[in-house]
């Protein structure tokens, strides 16, 4: 066996051990300010390393547990991505000030561990593994969440994302059930191959739908969606943008996984995921648009955008699957850059409500600028990454003939731009009432807000690199092996 | 005699109505936890069922693992739960609502 | 359809001189006033001889696309960075380039973020650019969307009326366009099985079934429709314009504006041509309604840029019934007519900016007299005016002219109408005139100083623009000629 | 045809007369503002070479056989082809001899009368445009050519009559002549496409042929003509639109003489005769001309009975010659027509500026006040505006006399004998009114003793000095209108071999009842005679009959309530009433319901976010039930 196929896994592993280690090691009182900066070089170059491992193992092929666990171009594109992710968050937690600072060594064993479960997801294969992996990332979550400075707001977050997860859990549980029961068999490849003819029995339907569900849960698709912004808004900043970003790239790719091996056929599982798509979008953005705390609305605006992905997933084609992994790199991209801004912002870890945003065009330009075009992205305005992900998922629907879809999905995106123009509008045009002094952004902060504008912008006008990555990584779905 | 596996799955389903029931009406943080935990068994019959009705093992597999998975869950459950009861000494789900 | 490459690419040199002025502005420090100013100057200046020598050098005789530059982009959607003009865009690229040039001399008294500005309106004008010379449908729906994000900053930072609400109403409006647009787009992609967003290769008559026409016409019209502020969908226009700044009030009335029809015209009609013949009729009631719709309502308006916002509404009327006639003489005339109220409308909002610039007012029962105090600044204002009214020897007459005549040969009624509906311009027109600029000087205002030769410079290119194409309007209708005889000689029947 | 020495100094001579004086106008805009002489210069420079080059033209051009055309191709956009160019025949020889001449003595009586306006260069600057506009007109070759000067002829009596912008009834004037103008021309335009669309060539000599009309059906080329006339009816200010004309009085008098008498109003009467043999075509049209001349004519005099403002009377009397000039042509006399034109040109233009001598001298309009200030002391003006007056009334032997006799030929050639009667009506209310108020100017009668001049002492040396010398360019002009006023008259027959020679349809002329030739000076006479018991024998209290009536003549005074009826119709109807429904319904009903769709949005997320905060049980039960939902789908 190469041991570069597992290699991102084995790395995690480890990296997760080292901070387990850490914790015990941690002295009880509170430490000085360098023992906090150490945890925190060590955690980013852990993160910048794990990145050229997941780069290194990319064309890695191959197969673990009696093939419950695949290693394909198509994992380990989501591989890369989701250490991209870590890596992007980790590099926020300079200054975390809103975990204890006792706990910063289990914050970060809890990150690694989740990517870990995470990067476990994307390969699996079983329902078994995919069971397995999804606890596992969830429970990391569900503590991650729990452990803010601000008790209340962590613990009643920690609460709701816990009930609702487990609640999610159990109905994906039962619906697993379901269909090993009906198809005899809990590999995915193998399900692919007796699930058309069983498509039409109910119970296979019911098990499909349920199964469907613990996975629509990670994404926040309507009706799982209800924890999200409790969980945003109760999380630290940090690990709200971990939510958004890494779980969900992971989420879009086991929604994937599953649909490619277990969808075809079925006329009435394409009507509920128009119908899922079609409500997730419109009440994600209805709700957000009167929301007055950043997290809550961008929670709620992470709901429409798994409307979108729905829309890329349901069309059932490589054209569709393509669309979802490049919109999958989008939201990364997009909800990073505003969650950087977010902790730029609110240095004490505090929640940010969208008037407070008032003058940043003036304290720090390229932070507002930063928020302009990760905003516009997150609307779909070209030129930029967002748009190019929603037009490959439009092209993908309408090939298939859901023009009525894709007019809605458009509608919601003009209803979506009006929150936020109010967020720009708050960020570019508002006065703070008393004059606030010019933020204090480090050069690195700079580099990296530089990067992430240059990078929308740039996948966005000139996407055909990452679009054939894309559209290679959704091979292997397809017999590609 | 063998009971046929749809009435297992009958079973299956009627306990795990049983627990979602729980779960949605008891206004108690840990009833809510119990009746998860239900829910769980349920799907951990029809594995079962399943298992034993297609003579596959895999299922039986499962059912280690929900036994196990059960327990973490309960844990970190509990934890949060007790943690939250500690500040605010309620066990009532309509307490908790600082978030909206 | 017959293609020239181009020696040298300078329309994408016109863009890049678009994105290099941008960038160049954003590193400047925001203190240097003059020098961002002087930089834009320079850059515009550079747009607008790129684009005269661009429309001076089209082959007149020869037609077709010109200046064609191809680069494939996504070649798995069939998609390319495909540059070219032909008789429809140039007089648009034109147009853009002259208003951008006097649209930046305008706001050469700005000094509130003068930065952010001049980079925005950078960005806005390369989306109008590109919209205009591109020939990929993926590229002009990206230009399309480029134009019209920045002016929701643009207005609601620098803008002066109930600003936030006119900015929000017109990117909301203006996007629940491209909510129509980008679906139809697609769909045309989908229908053709070509797998291309190519112009080029969509364009052939039979390529789309009648009934794929007709639905993808729809959705096309009404989306570019918002834009080109047809009746009902017009309101956002004159809210937008009101609350916008000068410099940019004169870019959206004479150049976004025309987006839209560019639109209608470029998409909807040259590739549903079946669909545009059979929603032709109701594109011409829309039309009508528009014409005497705004003429009527601008008669009530006391706010200047209300009034000018009113007229467009009634001017882009006449460009819709041109469009909606399915002749030669009603494209030539549409086309002349979006050039011809792309310049009226700018000379107005430039006037207009200036005279708010000192007497910071703009409704009407406050101003007057103002010919007294500063005369030249009126009589660019009244010149425009006159253009409005339709008055030979200024460039409308002859875009007005053919859309007429056209309309009295499709539509008769319609073109009665419109042509009654000229009076109505005239007497709105006129009494606007009356009290802003007639009458007893106003004390108030005694003693401001009357626009010096440089601050004029903007509104002398705007008026000789007028003048020369109102004389000379071969000029232009040499080059409309081109595309529009072999675009309705290849219609289906 | 160009290739000939001939035609190539025609071309030169007549793209001299109509392109310098926009040479002038816009070197005056643009760079010679700030010095008036030289503004003057240049537009009175430029003006001097379109009469030279008119009556070159004119002389070389005495015995035109056939009329000549240039054309070149202005617009070309497929399916339509504009030509643009000169059509030369003796009609226009004449029309634009008439033209230059009045515009040359009219500038040159400007320097006298306009002396000291702060807008000197300005007025200048519109007179060269108008110069410009109107010659282009005369010589236009086709009819969308006419059209966009008679639009410019309307855009420089727009700018002259507001010419003095600071003083609001003058705006107002300027706007109303505009528009009411606008409203003829739409029609004028309307008719005009209407006969592209089916003939497919506007040009003059094309449509002048019966031949090219043939084809054409009647009630058509009946509409087209109507609509046509539309044009002239709002140019040459005839019933319904009539009442711009004595609003626009507002301007300065030269421009009065000059625009509102002399040439532009006539303009209207100018294409009539351009397209006499199209109009002819339709014997429907014909008739309507004429009644809407006689209407237009009869009004106008009334009105100009009770008209205490010298400059009001001319214009109403303005109004009811040109109504004479289209009887003459709607009864098919071609020659009466233009022969009264020009004799009228030179006459009205004559009274303007005799006028104008006064009310600059007096500042002030109203006649009796003129007559008290003492104004018959100013001999030349009051030899002049009597010479003038009489020609207006068709006292022999001044050319009034002659084209009067001529316009009652034609209608006596009429089946309806109540055209003759009507136009004799007019004469004898013509001679009437213009000698009310000669004898009123020329006796005086003061409620006091007989006043001194008066302001003497208000007027500055200086002011006195210029008044002098302005004096002596305003008298030249009069003294040159009077000569021809006295003499023109005994042309006629050489005239009538000129014009008639010129047009293909020459009309009924000829068999002339020989009462004919007393009837109508006997009623001018009258009319005099009863001007002279009224207002001029000794112990006259100087009241009209009319005045005696206060109802006829508080109908007289109010124009017969036609402004009154246009002021409620824009106000009432256009104002308030559509416009403002339409403003309402952008307000309320467009913007309401967008606006309320938004709002809607929100509100709607309000209630959708506020769903989101509830309990965490009624999340788990809204997941049960969506799925049962979706199920229960399924088995649907």
């Amino acid at each position: 066996m190469n041991w570069i196929t597992e290699g991102p896994e084995i790395f995690y592993f480890g990296a997760s051990l080292w901070f387990l280690l850490l914790t015990f090691a941690a002295p009880q009182k509170p430490v000085s300010n360098g023992g906090r900066r150490r945890e925190y070089l060590s955690a980013i170059l852990l993160a910048s390393v794990g990145i050229l491992v997941c780069l290194a193992s990319v064309r890695a092929e191959g197969w673990l547990f009696i093939r419950a666990y695949s290693v394909d171009l198509f994992s380990q594109v989501f591989k890369t991505l989701l250490s991209l992710g870590l890596f992007l968050i980790v590099s926020l937690c300079g200054s975390i000030s809103d975990i204890d600072e006792r706990r910063h060594n289990e914050f970060y064993f809890l990150l690694f561990s989740c990517t870990l479960a995470l990067m476990l997801l994307v390969s699996a294969d079983h329902l078994l593994s995919i069971y397995l992996s999804l606890e596992l990332s969830s429970y990391s979550l569900y503590i991650l969440v729990a452990l803010r400075k601000r008790r209340a707001l962590g613990l009643e977050a920690g609460i709701k994302y816990f009930l609702t997860g487990s609640f999610a859990a159990a109905v994906m549980l039962f619906g697993m059930a379901l269909l090993y029961s009906s198809c005899g068999t809990a590999y995915l490849p193998d399900m692919a191959k007796v699930l058309p003819g069983l498509i039409s029995r109910p119970t296979v339907i019911m098990g499909l739908l349920f199964t469907l569900g613990g996975f629509f849960f990670k994404l926040a698709v309507f009706p799982f969606h209800s924890w999200a912004p409790d969980a945003y808004q109760g999380a630290s900043n940090q690990v709200a943008g971990y939510i958004a970003t890494a779980s969900k790239v992971a989420a879009i790719a086991v929604v994937l996984r599953v649909l490619a091996s277990a969808g075809h056929g079925s006329a009435y599982l394409v009507h509920v995921l128009v119908i899922l798509s079609v409500v997730s979008m419109t009440l994600g953005n209805l709700a957000a648009i009167v929301q007055k705390d950043l997290k809550r609305l961008l929670a709620f605006s992470t709901t429409a955008h798994s409307g979108y992905v729905l829309i890329a997933l349901l069309v059932l084609d490589p054209a569709g699957y393509s669309a979802a992994i490049f919109y999958a790199l989008a939201l990364l991209v997009m909800k990073f850059t505003v969650f950087m801004v977010i902790v730029e912002l609110a240095p004490d870890g505090r929640n940010l409500q969208i008037e407070e945003l008032a003058g940043l065009h003036k304290r720090s330009p390229i932070m507002a600028l930063a928020l302009l075009v990760a905003l516009f992205s997150l609307a779909g305005i070209p030129p930029t990454v967002g748009f190019t992900g929603k037009f490959l998922i439009f092209t993908a629907a309408i090939q298939k003939g859901y023009v009525a879809l894709v007019i809605i999905a458009m509608i919601n995106v003009v209803i979506s731009l009006y929150y936020y123009l109010l967020v720009i509008k708050a960020a570019y045009l508002l006065e703070p009432a008393e004059a606030l002094p010019p933020l204090l952004v480090s050069f690195p902060k700079k580099l990296l807000a530089g990067f992430s504008i240059v990078g929308i912008v740039v996948a966005g006008f000139f996407p055909y690199w990452l679009i054939q990555i894309a559209n290679a990584a959704v091979l292997p779905l397809f017999g590609g092996r | 005699m063998i009971a046929p596996f749809s009435h297992v799955l009958v079973v299956a389903g009627i306990l795990f109505a049983l627990g979602a029931f729980c779960a949605v009406t008891r206004r108690n943080l840990i009833m809510i936890v119990l009746g998860i935990e239900i829910m769980l068994n349920a799907a951990a019959i029809a594995f079962v069922g399943g298992s034993l009705h297609l003579d596959n093992l895999d299922g039986q597999t499962f059912v280690l693992f929900i036994l196990a998975v059960a327990a973490t869950e309960v844990s970190v459950g509990l934890a949060i739960i007790v943690y939250a009861f500690r500040r605010t000494g309620s066990f009532d789900p309509a307490d908790f609502n600082l978030l909206r | 359809m017959h293609m020239e490459p181009a020696t040298f690419p300078f329309l994408s040199a016109i863009l890049l001189s678009c994105v290099v002025g941008m960038l160049t502005i954003m590193v400047i420090p925001e203190e240097r006033h003059v020098l961002i100013k002087q930089v834009s100057i320079f850059f515009s200046g550079v747009c607008l001889l790129l684009t005269l020598y661009v429309f001076f050098a089209f082959n007149r005789s020869l037609g077709g696309l010109q200046f064609v530059e191809q680069v494939s982009w996504i070649p798995t959607l069939g998609i390319s960075y495909f540059n070219a003009v032909d008789g429809f865009s140039l007089p648009n690229l034109l147009l853009t380039g002259i208003v951008f040039f006097t649209g930046v001399l305008t706001m050469w008294e700005l000094n509130t973020r003068v930065k952010e500005y001049f980079a925005l309106y950078f960005l806005l004008v390369t989306g109008v650019f590109g919209l205009f010379m591109s020939m990929d449908l993926f590229f002009i729906f990206v230009w399309y969307d480029v134009s019209l994000f920045p002016m929701y900053l643009l207005i609601a930072i620098w803008g002066t009326t109930r600003k936030e609400y006119g900015a929000m109403k017109l990117t909301l409006y203006l996007l629940a366009g491209s909510a129509l647009i980008l679906p139809a787009i697609i769909f045309l992609w989908a229908k053709s099985g070509l797998n291309t967003f190519s112009f080029v290769s969509l364009m052939h008559p039979g390529m789309f079934s009648p009934a794929d026409q007709k639905f993808a016409f729809l959705l096309l019209f009404l989306g570019f429709g918002i834009l080109a502020a047809v009746w009902p969908m017009h309101t956002w226009s004159p809210d937008g314009h009101v609350a916008a700044p000068h410099g940019v009030s004169m870019v959206h009335a004479g150049v976004l504006m025309k987006i839209g029809s560019f639109g209608v015209l470029r998409v909807a009609i040259m590739l549903c041509p079946l669909g545009w013949i059979y929603w032709a009729k109701s594109m011409a009631v829309l039309a009508v309604i528009g014409i005497i719709y705004g003429a009527l309502v601008g008669l009530r308006q006391t706010d200047l840029k209300y009034v000018i916002g009113y007229s467009s509404v009634s001017h882009m009327g006449v460009v819709g019934l041109g469009l909606s006639t399915v002749t030669v003489a009603g494209l030539n005339g549409a086309v002349f007519q979006m050039f011809a109220h792309g310049i009226m409308t700018a000379l107005l909002f430039s006037s207009v900016g200036y005279i708010y610039d000192r007497t910071h007012t703009k409704l009407i029962p406050e101003l007057g007299g103002l010919s007294r105090i500063m005369p030249v600044a009126s009589a660019f204002f009244i010149l425009a005016a006159l253009a409005g009214v339709g008055l030979p020897g200024l460039a409308n007459f002859w875009g007005e002219l053919l859309v007429f005549l056209a309309a009295f040969k499709v539509y008769p009624l319609f073109g009665v109408i419109g042509v009654v509906t000229l009076v109505i311009t005239a007497l709105f027109m006129l009494r606007v005139v009356q009290k802003t600029f007639y009458g007893p000087a106003n004390a108030r205002f005694a003693g401001l100083p009357d626009v010096s030769p440089w601050l004029g410079t903007p509104r002398i290119i705007l008026a000789a623009v007028l003048l020369i194409l109102g004389l000379y309007p071969s000029l232009l209708f040499n080059v409309i000629r081109t595309a529009s005889v072999p675009f309705m000689n290849g219609l289906p029947r | 045809m160009a290739g000939s020495p001939a035609y190539a100094v025609d071309l030169t001579a007549m793209i001299a007369a109509t392109m310098l004086p926009f040479v002038s106008f816009l070197t005056i805009l643009i760079a010679t503002r700030g010095r008036p002489r030289l503004s003057a210069g240049l537009s009175i420079g430029s003006v001097t070479i379109s009469l030279a080059c008119s009556i070159a033209l004119l002389a070389l051009h005495f015995h035109l056989a056939a009329p000549i055309e240039f054309s070149t191709r202005l617009l070309a956009s497929g399916g339509l082809d504009i030509p643009f160019g000169f059509l030369l025949d003796r009609l226009n020889l004449l029309m634009i001899a008439i033209v230059s001449a009045i515009c040359f003595l009219v500038q040159v009586y400007s320097l006298g009368y306009m002396a000291g306006d702060p807008g000197f260069s300005r007025y200048y600057g519109f007179m060269s445009l108008f110069t410009w506009a109107m010659m282009s007109l005369a010589l236009s070759a086709s009819l969308l050519q006419l059209y966009f000067f008679w639009e410019l002829v309307g855009l420089s009596s727009y700018l002259l009559i507001g010419f003095w912008y600071e003083k609001f009834s003058a705006t107002q004037a300027g706007k109303k002549a505009f528009v009411m103008t606008r409203a003829g021309d739409a029609a004028f335009f309307i008719g005009l496409l209407l006969l592209f669309v089916h003939t497919g060539d506007l040009s003059i000599a094309h449509l002048d042929s019966r031949s090219a009309l043939s084809g054409v059906s009647p009630s058509f080329l009946t509409l087209s003509a109507l609509l046509i006339f539309g044009g002239i009816v709002g140019k040459s200010a005839q019933f319904p639109l009539m009442t711009w004309l004595p609003d626009a009085m507002e301007g300065p008098t030269p421009v009065s003489a000059l625009l509102h008498s002399a040439t532009m109003v006539a303009a209207g009467v100018y294409l009539f005769a351009r397209l006499f043999p199209f109009f002819s075509m339709s014997s429907v049209a014909m008739t309507v001309f004429l009644a809407i001349g006689t209407i237009s004519m009869l009004l106008a005099s009334t009105m100009a009975i009770v008209s205490r403002d010298i400059k009001k009377v001319w214009a109403y009397s303005t109004i009811s010659q040109l109504g004479f000039m289209i009887m003459a042509l709607g009864a098919g006399g071609y020659f009466a027509g233009v022969f009264h034109l020009t004799t009228h040109a030179g006459f009205k233009a004559l009274l303007f500026l005799c006028s104008g001598v006064f009310i600059h001298r007096y500042e002030t309009n109203d006649i009796y006040e003129l007559s008290r200030f003492g104004a018959r002391r100013m001999v030349i003006p009051t030899v002049s505006i009597v010479l003038g007056a009489a020609a207006l009334s068709g006292l022999p032997p001044l050319s009034g006399y002659f084209s009067k006799e001529a316009i009652m030929g034609s209608l006596a050639a009429m089946h309806n004998p109540l055209w003759l009667a009507a136009g004799l009506a007019g004469v004898f209310l013509t001679a009437y009114y213009s000698f009310r108020v000669i004898f009123i100017l020329l006796f005086p009668r003061a409620e006091g003793a007989a006043s001194p001049p008066p302001q003497e002492a208000g007027i500055t040396a200086g002011g006195h000095a210029a008044h002098e010398s302005g004096y002596r360019a305003m008298a030249w002009p009069l003294i040159i209108l009077s000569a021809v006023s006295v003499i023109f008259g005994f042309f006629k027959t050489s005239f009538k071999d000129f014009i008639g020679g010129g047009a293909a349809a020459g009309g009924a002329a000829g068999m002339e009842p020989s009462w004919l030739h007393i009837a109508p000076l006997a009623l001018a006479l009258a009319g005099v005679g009863l001007a002279w018991v009224e207002f001029g024998r000794k112990g006259a209290k100087q009241i009209g009959f009319v005045d005696r009536m206060p109802v006829l003549s508080r109908l007289f005074a109010e124009r017969w309530y036609i402004d009154r009826f246009y002021g409620l119709v824009v106000e009432f109807v256009i104002d308030r009433g559509i416009s403002r429904l339409c403003s309402q319904n952008d307000r309320k009903v467009i913007d309401g319901s967008i606006d309320g769709i938004c709002e809607g949005t929100v509100e709607s997320g309000w209630v959708v976010a506020f769903l989101q905060t509830g309990m965490i049980q009624y999340r788990l039960l809204a997941i049960l039930g969506v799925l049962a939902l979706l199920l229960l789908c399924f088995y649907f």
